[in-house]
């Protein structure tokens, strides 16, 4: 649709594997049989009805949920109980939440150089620069001092982005990061990540922004029941998509 | 057009569901847990079985002399012939049934007021509230419409505990209401008068204050006014107690919005009258729970007027363990103790997390 | 900028007035209170005059003439009742700040462990908690004291270790350190290790944010603080005589002795509260959201340093004032001492020196002020750091 | 006044002891017994001429003299010892001594000690806020001997603690440790040491600044001591105040002059007393001479025309 | 514009009477010189930007705030320091606020009675009678033995609006009685208030509302920064104000 849209220049390098992944809620099949490649400066929009696992797959992919068979592997690291490996893994992929999750009892400065201090050991200054950097990058570097409670919504998810950016990943994921905030400030935190997808992260978000999805994303999947029921490039996704499932939740969500 | 076909629900793997996932993701999931699960193990072991060996399996239950104890086990014959004088202390034998129709009583008047469906709830309520001390006082204390008297020396036992903590509640209730209401007053002189009372009260020691009801009182006193000594042991234990309530209150008084105030105000309901009919009723709701862990601590304090002699439940039983015939039953003696005491507290205390849960509800409604 | 009303005021309205009804209301209440004041106090002036009970603190500065098991200063039977109120607070101190800390410790370890991953555990510590908060703490010092304690052996069946330590029926015995040729040069070495301990933590953390990079600060701490003192040692011979506790007579005597009151009512009350600050502080760990983890994880923050960076800092402004109040309430409940005869405020001043000198009213208020005293102290230092670490909202 | 308060109430309130056979106890009834209780029971059948009307609160040993000097009790008889500072600054006045005593030691025979100066380094087991307390600090710093003091409010405690070794030796007054020892599980395994280190005069007490009152609490304790002398038993009293003709017993009985009247009593106040709780020597055999448990010799309690110390001025 | 904008019948009859009223809050000036008369039946509409002093103004005018120079007299009454007096003119101005303000521990219908028994000492039953028959009037009849939690918004306003006419109030005062209401409740609470109009209670009305302004009100007053502004007929007032400051506010406002 736009420059946006062309496939990513290294489009052989895989950042994100997934191999038969599955994963169950006690005895609540939740993921089945998940296949998924992503190469790097890929930017993937996961959608789907409530409940169909999107939010578990991305949570598997830093461990947040451990997942029962088959195989990840994260930029060339395979997600094992290695406490190591799950660092290392964590450390790479930046996580960006519905509820922003910031620090309160941090200043957003200090929200911002936790990690790269405390994981990466970098020095506070250094920590401090880049933080003020990427601050700048999502449009707030004047709140810096203050504290999580004194901003706004949108401000809020502006400063979770900039933090997961700090540990400078190779990867991010979103999960519904515009849904808990007032309309007015969707457009601000939607700003910031085409921006981000712009300069060429990879991306894996979960978002039911459909503009966003068209604007940016090299490709659309939709889930339902813990599958992968359709993926498709945004165009053909939108406007012809080929399940019916996919074409009854596109009915429901656009207008 | 394709239409999915969804792959059929598969069973968990073996390791993560039933007794053996639950065990590894409650027992063993990690070395640390195992190492913690093996280290409670033992813990366990090495109390249960003894303890079950002691209080049954070896316990003495029939005898009537300490002769009649093989002292392997508990001997719980001590208890059982001591046990009317833990109930009542040195009530006489001949008059315990008062005691026993003022329990029934109790009980049986209370219970309309936890059903759902009475009528008249409240003025049923409120009845109850004034008619049952009187009548309580009548049948155990006497002294009028024909009753004998028996006099509060002769009191004692698990009775006068549980009459101490009835009559501190009664009386601290009212005080600490009227407390947080001063405490929140906009008249300065109101509010440092009951800031000093609650705070003094909240930072002495109760067994001083009872040390000073019991010896001191009438030192400050008028020659030949007299108090009996339960009765000056009780309002000072109302006096703690309120103390202690008026705080728990004002945090019900706080959580009713401005507007309530001011939507009564403007009905032209003066002062006292939202307070009653607007206001308490809402805060005090809010604070049951709270009033209830007031209780139980108030119940538990109960056990300190044994530093000024009375006999109550905990001094009974002390008593007895110093008695020459049932020496070294203090272990028996204190297990029982702290097991009524502990049947009546966890009681009350599920009571208000019960109660807690009912209001987190009726705020959701 | 007052109003000055229009509508001559009727006399009848003047009362109707809410603020002339405040000032009244006032000045009654205040008369009320000043009058039951003077009335007591009235009262107790010719009581005491009537009967010829002696009056004022003089009384402090008299031999007191018996003797105390427990002090932390010196004390002989011909000190004065003023150094008996000094012996008695210090005792009272001695429970409430060594209750205070074990009651933390253990609280703190139990509220972790209900919400522990391992359910035999989570479940061992609700039973616990649910025992012990609901069985008065007078009842459990008796227990301790009669129960458990009591029975066990006397001074020569003393169950002893290495021949140094020695449990009885009298507490537990143990060697006592006594000023030797090398204790000044011992004490030195250890002042320095402590101060080169702070300055280690100070550098190590500034070179942190300078560079990033890690000092083992804890193991060359130990290090200092050990080595240093034992360089100290080896240079200029040791530091201390051990006095041990040696079998006599009737006891063992010598070495330092913790005396089975003391024992009975620190167990009791940190073993009590215990159970209160147990459920603090789970609710404190609680209060932060999960997402506050879920957050720390995926930053690549390891499990250790979301608790201290991230949780507890924010489980802490829940924890403080709740914990406050137990804090007091074990300061309070320090004075139950007295019915197992531990020698602490209550039952020294407020029992043996009132009942020796007869001078209730004065020994009395002394008592009370020292708690009040207590009581507020914890509460402004309590208060202060709640303030301090308070969250930043808008 | 004490007196009319005590009059208007309709009873004596009487400060005793919390548990000591043969001067105040609480038998398996709750009834209170001893010599001190009598001498309670016999001012309120003096006042009242019925020796029943006494209510009892039983006080620690450092509770009594607030009590007393507050106004909670009406009479302290609660095996007190006699001092000058008791008497001049703490408001009490001493009317009497029902009982001589002196401190001694009550220990194990298997610690095998003959003699308190054997005592170095032994724990002691005391009752907090009592002369013992002094004495036990004056003893063995005149004898140079160590010792640790481990002190209760209740003489049950301190029984308790000597019985589970707690402590080694249990001192208090000599009387006091025959009741303790009875109190043990086996009263045989312990001795009395034949030390006493101290005069301790029990006697009841009343408020200061009421000589009245006083008065009557001090002829009531005289009025037994008298009977005794002069023969008079609870069983003859009444007979012999109708039929004597020894002027001695007719005016200690009212047959003869008015000296009731004099205190503010009834006529009969001495027969009421002796008829109803005995004269000295019955009651101190009833509860702890030959016919108590305690056994305990008359000693220095026997009259003084018997060789003894108790002695009653006369009426007249 | 419609016959509701008719002049009162009785215009010449005081029901309230400011003149030159100021107010402080410790050191804020909120009003300054307020001087307003409002005749029986006058239908009035306050509105102004927030923090203008609205609210303060007709809170003066029962004495939830106490002003603290010049002169109020409500129907006759001069609002004084008297309890007397104060209790008296409470009991003739009803007042509905944002909030509604019922109190939840009491149905409906206690919550319409309460005033009535207690400071009219009107007897139960009549209480009720006159309740349930203004509960039909703003037409929930059916709820009166409901609790207030258990209402939708809409409900609750209406309830309290009910509430206060129990009292048979001669003025009625309204502080933003639609603004914490879903849009879709904002309608059955002001067609309950044109209802009343019509029957000529002297209303005293904040509102932004400004169809309801148009439809009923007989003067719209403006305030701003705690001095009335201006004040007009609505035809005026809408479509030729006179202060620039009240064009301004009325071109925020409209659209
Ligand atoms: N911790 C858990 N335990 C048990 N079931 C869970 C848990 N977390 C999620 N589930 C269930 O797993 C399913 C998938 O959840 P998931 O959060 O991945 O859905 P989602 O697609 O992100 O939905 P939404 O759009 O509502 O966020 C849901 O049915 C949910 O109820
Ligand atoms: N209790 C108070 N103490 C101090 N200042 C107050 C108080 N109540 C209101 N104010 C201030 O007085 C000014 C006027 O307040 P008021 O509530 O009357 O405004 P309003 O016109 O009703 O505004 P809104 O449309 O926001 O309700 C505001 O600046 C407000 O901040
Ligand atoms: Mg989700
Ligand atoms: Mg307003």
């Amino acid at each position: 649709m736009n420059d946006m849209n062309k496939q990513p220049a290294s489009a052989d390098q895989l950042m994100i594997q997934m191999e038969g992944v599955h994963k169950w809620y006690g005895q609540f099949h939740v993921l089945k049989d998940i296949n998924l490649n992503v190469t790097q400066g890929e930017r993937i929009v996961l959608c789907g009805p409530s409940g169909s696992g999107k939010s578990t797959t991305i949570r598997c992919l830093n461990r947040l949920e451990e997942h029962q068979q088959g195989r990840i592997v994260v930029d060339g690291h395979e997600l094992t109980n290695d406490l190591k490996q799950i660092e290392t893994i964590r450390s790479e992929v930046g996580m960006v939440f519905q509820h922003f999750n910031l620090f309160p009892h941090l200043t957003v400065l200090q929200n911002c150089t936790l990690a790269p201090m405390w994981v990466r050991k970098m020095p506070k200054r250094q920590a401090e620069e880049i933080a003020m950097q990427y601050l700048e990058r999502v449009r707030i570097p004047e709140q810096a001092n203050k504290y999580p409670g004194q901003l706004s919504g949108g401000q809020q998810q502006r400063v979770a982005i900039a933090r997961a950016l700090c540990m400078k990943p190779k990867i991010m994921l979103f999960d519904e990061p515009t849904s808990a905030l007032d309309p007015e400030m969707v457009k601000e935190v939607l700003d910031t990540m085409i921006g981000l997808a712009q300069d060429g992260m990879t991306m894996l978000c979960v978002t039911h922004e459909m503009g966003f999805a068209r604007t940016v994303a090299n490709r659309v999947i939709f889930m339902d029941k813990g599958e992968i029921v359709e993926q498709a490039a945004p165009e053909k996704f939108f406007t012809n998509p080929e399940n019916e499932r996919t074409q009854l939740f596109l009915s429901q969500i656009l207008h | 057009m394709t239409t999915h076909i969804f792959k059929p629900d598969l069973p968990a793997p073996s390791r993560n569901v039933g007794v053996v996932g639950w065990m590894r993701s409650n027992l063993f999931s990690s070395w640390f847990n195992t190492l913690m699960t093996l280290a409670g193990l033992y813990l366990v072991w090495l109390i249960i079985p003894p303890l079950l060996n002691w209080a049954f399996i070896q316990a003495d239950w029939t005898g009537d002399a300490r002769s009649d104890c093989s002292r392997e086990g508990a001997c719980w014959v001590f208890i059982q012939s001591r046990f009317a004088q833990f109930m009542y202390g040195f009530y006489p034998a001949d008059l315990r049934w008062r005691v026993d129709l003022a329990a029934v009583l109790a009980v049986v008047g209370a219970v309309p007021l936890f059903l759902k469906k009475t009528p008249h709830k409240a003025r049923f309520g409120i009845g109850y509230l004034i008619a049952y001390p009187l009548i309580a006082y009548w049948l155990l204390h006497g002294g009028f419409l024909g009753m004998q008297t028996v006099s509060t020396s002769q009191w004692g036992g698990l009775m006068l505990t549980i009459i101490i903590a009835a009559v501190g509640i009664a009386g601290a209730l009212p005080l600490g209401i009227l407390l947080a209401l001063g405490r929140r007053s906009e008249m300065p002189a109101i509010r440092v008068i009951c800031v000093t009372f609650i705070e003094f009260w909240r930072g002495v020691p109760l067994i001083t204050v009872l040390f000073m009801s019991s010896v001191m009182l009438p030192l400050f006193l008028p020659e030949g006014m007299n108090l009996d000594k339960l009765m000056r042991a009780m309002v000072m234990i109302i006096f703690f107690e309120a103390a202690y309530i008026a705080e728990v209150v004002r945090g019900g008084l706080q959580a009713i919005p401005k507007g309530q105030y001011e939507a009564a105000a403007a009905m032209g309901l003066g002062y006292w009258r939202s307070m009653m009919l607007v206001i308490l009723p809402q805060a005090l709701k809010l604070v049951i729970p709270g009033i209830v862990n007031t209780f139980i601590a108030l119940f538990k304090d109960t056990s300190l007027v044994i530093i000024i002699g009375l006999f109550d439940f905990l001094n009974s039983i002390k008593r007895a363990t110093a008695d020459p015939a049932w020496l070294g039953m203090s272990t028996e003696g204190y297990v029982f103790a702290a097991f009524v005491y502990w049947i009546f507290c966890f009681g009350m205390s599920r009571y208000s997390m019960h109660l807690e849960h009912k209001l987190d509800r009726g705020h959701k409604r | 900028m007052r109003t000055t009303s229009k509508a001559a005021p009727s006399a009848g309205s003047y009362m109707r007035d809410p603020k002339v009804r405040a000032w009244l209301f006032q000045i009654i209440a205040v008369a009320a209170v000043v009058g039951i004041g003077w009335y007591l106090f009235h009262n107790t002036q010719t009581n005491l005059a009537n009967r010829g009970i002696t009056s004022g603190f003089g009384f402090l500065n008299n031999s007191a003439g018996f003797g105390i098991p427990q002090h932390l200063i010196d004390y002989t039977e011909s000190d004065s009742y003023g150094r008996v109120f000094w012996v008695g607070l210090l005792n009272t101190l001695l429970v409430s700040i060594v209750g205070i800390v074990l009651a933390t410790i253990l609280g703190f370890i139990l509220g972790i462990a209900r919400l522990s991953p391992n359910w035999l555990i989570r479940k061992l510590a609700t039973v616990y908690i649910e025992t012990f908060r609901n069985i008065p703490p007078l009842l459990q010092i008796f227990f301790f004291y009669f129960a458990v304690l009591a029975p066990l052996p006397g001074p020569r069946d003393s169950i002893s270790l290495w021949d140094m330590f020695f449990l009885n029926n009298r507490g537990l015995q143990m060697p006592a350190p006594f000023a030797a040729e090398g204790m000044w040069p011992f004490l030195i070495a250890l002042l320095v290790a402590v101060v080169a301990v702070v300055v280690l933590h100070r550098w190590a953390r500034l070179r942190r944010h300078a560079t990033g990079e890690r000092f083992p600060v804890l193991w060359t701490s130990l290090g200092l603080l050990i080595g240093l003192p034992l360089l100290a040692v080896l240079a200029f011979g040791a530091p201390f005589h051990w006095q041990v506790p040696e079998l006599q007579r009737f006891n063992i005597r010598g070495g330092w002795v913790i005396i089975p009151e003391l024992v009975s009512i620190v167990l009791a009350l940190s073993i009590y509260t215990a159970a209160f600050i147990g459920e603090t502080v789970r609710a404190g760990i609680q209060s932060v959201s999960h997402g506050q983890t879920e957050a720390a994880g995926s930053l690549g923050l390891r499990p250790g340093q979301t608790l201290r960076l991230v949780i507890v800092p924010q489980a802490m402004r829940v924890i403080i004032p709740p914990l406050t109040s137990q804090y007091l309430n074990l300061a309070k409940n320090s004075s139950l001492a007295a019915a197992i005869g531990y020698p602490d405020m209550v039952s020294l001043f407020a029992g043996t020196v009132l009942n020796q000198t007869g001078q209730a009213i004065e020994t009395m208020a002394i008592t009370m002020s020292v708690y009040l005293a207590i009581s507020i102290s914890i509460s402004i230092l309590m208060n202060w750091y709640n303030k301090r670490i308070a969250l930043i909202e808008r | 006044a004490t007196l009319d308060a005590v009059k208007k109430k309709g009873f004596v309130q009487c400060g005793i002891s919390d548990g000591l056979p043969g001067f105040s106890y609480a038998d398996a009834k709750g009834e209170y017994k001893g010599i001190d209780v009598d001498v309670c029971r016999a001012v309120a059948a003096a006042v009242f001429g019925d020796a029943s009307k006494v209510k009892y609160s039983a006080l620690t040993a450092k509770e009594r003299f607030t009590a007393l000097q507050s106004g909670e009790v009406d009479v302290l008889s609660r095996n007190t010892t006699w001092t000058s500072s008791r008497d001049a600054a703490m408001g009490l006045n001493f009317t009497g001594v029902t009982y001589y005593d002196g401190q001694g030691f009550l220990v194990n025979k298997k610690v095998g000690v003959s003699s308190a100066k054997e005592l170095d380094g032994a724990t002691v087991c005391i009752q907090a806020g009592t002369t013992t307390e002094l004495n036990l600090s004056d003893y063995f710093r005149a004898n140079n001997l160590q010792y640790t003091p481990i002190t209760y409010d209740t003489s049950d405690e301190s029984a308790k603690s000597l019985e589970s070794g707690r402590c080694d030796v249990l001192t208090s007054d000599q009387s006091q440790l025959y009741a303790q020892r009875i109190k043990l599980a086996s009263p045989d395994d312990y001795v009395v040491l034949p030390e006493v280190i101290s005069k301790e005069p029990l006697g009841p007490s009343t408020r200061q600044g009421d000589e009245e009152w006083f008065d009557i609490v001090r002829w009531s304790l005289f009025a037994m001591v008298n009977a005794e002398e002069l023969g008079l038993t609870s069983a003859n009293v009444e007979e012999m105040a109708k039929t004597t003709k020894n002027p001695d017993v007719a005016r200690l009985l009212g047959a003869e002059g008015e000296y009731g009247k004099d205190l503010k009593l009834p006529k009969d106040w001495a027969v009421q007393i002796v008829k109803q709780v005995g004269n000295y020597g019955e009651v101190f055999d009833r509860n702890v001479g030959a016919g108590s448990e305690l056994k305990i010799e008359r000693g220095l309690n026997a009259l003084w025309n018997n060789g003894g110390l108790q002695y009653a001025p006369p009426v007249r």
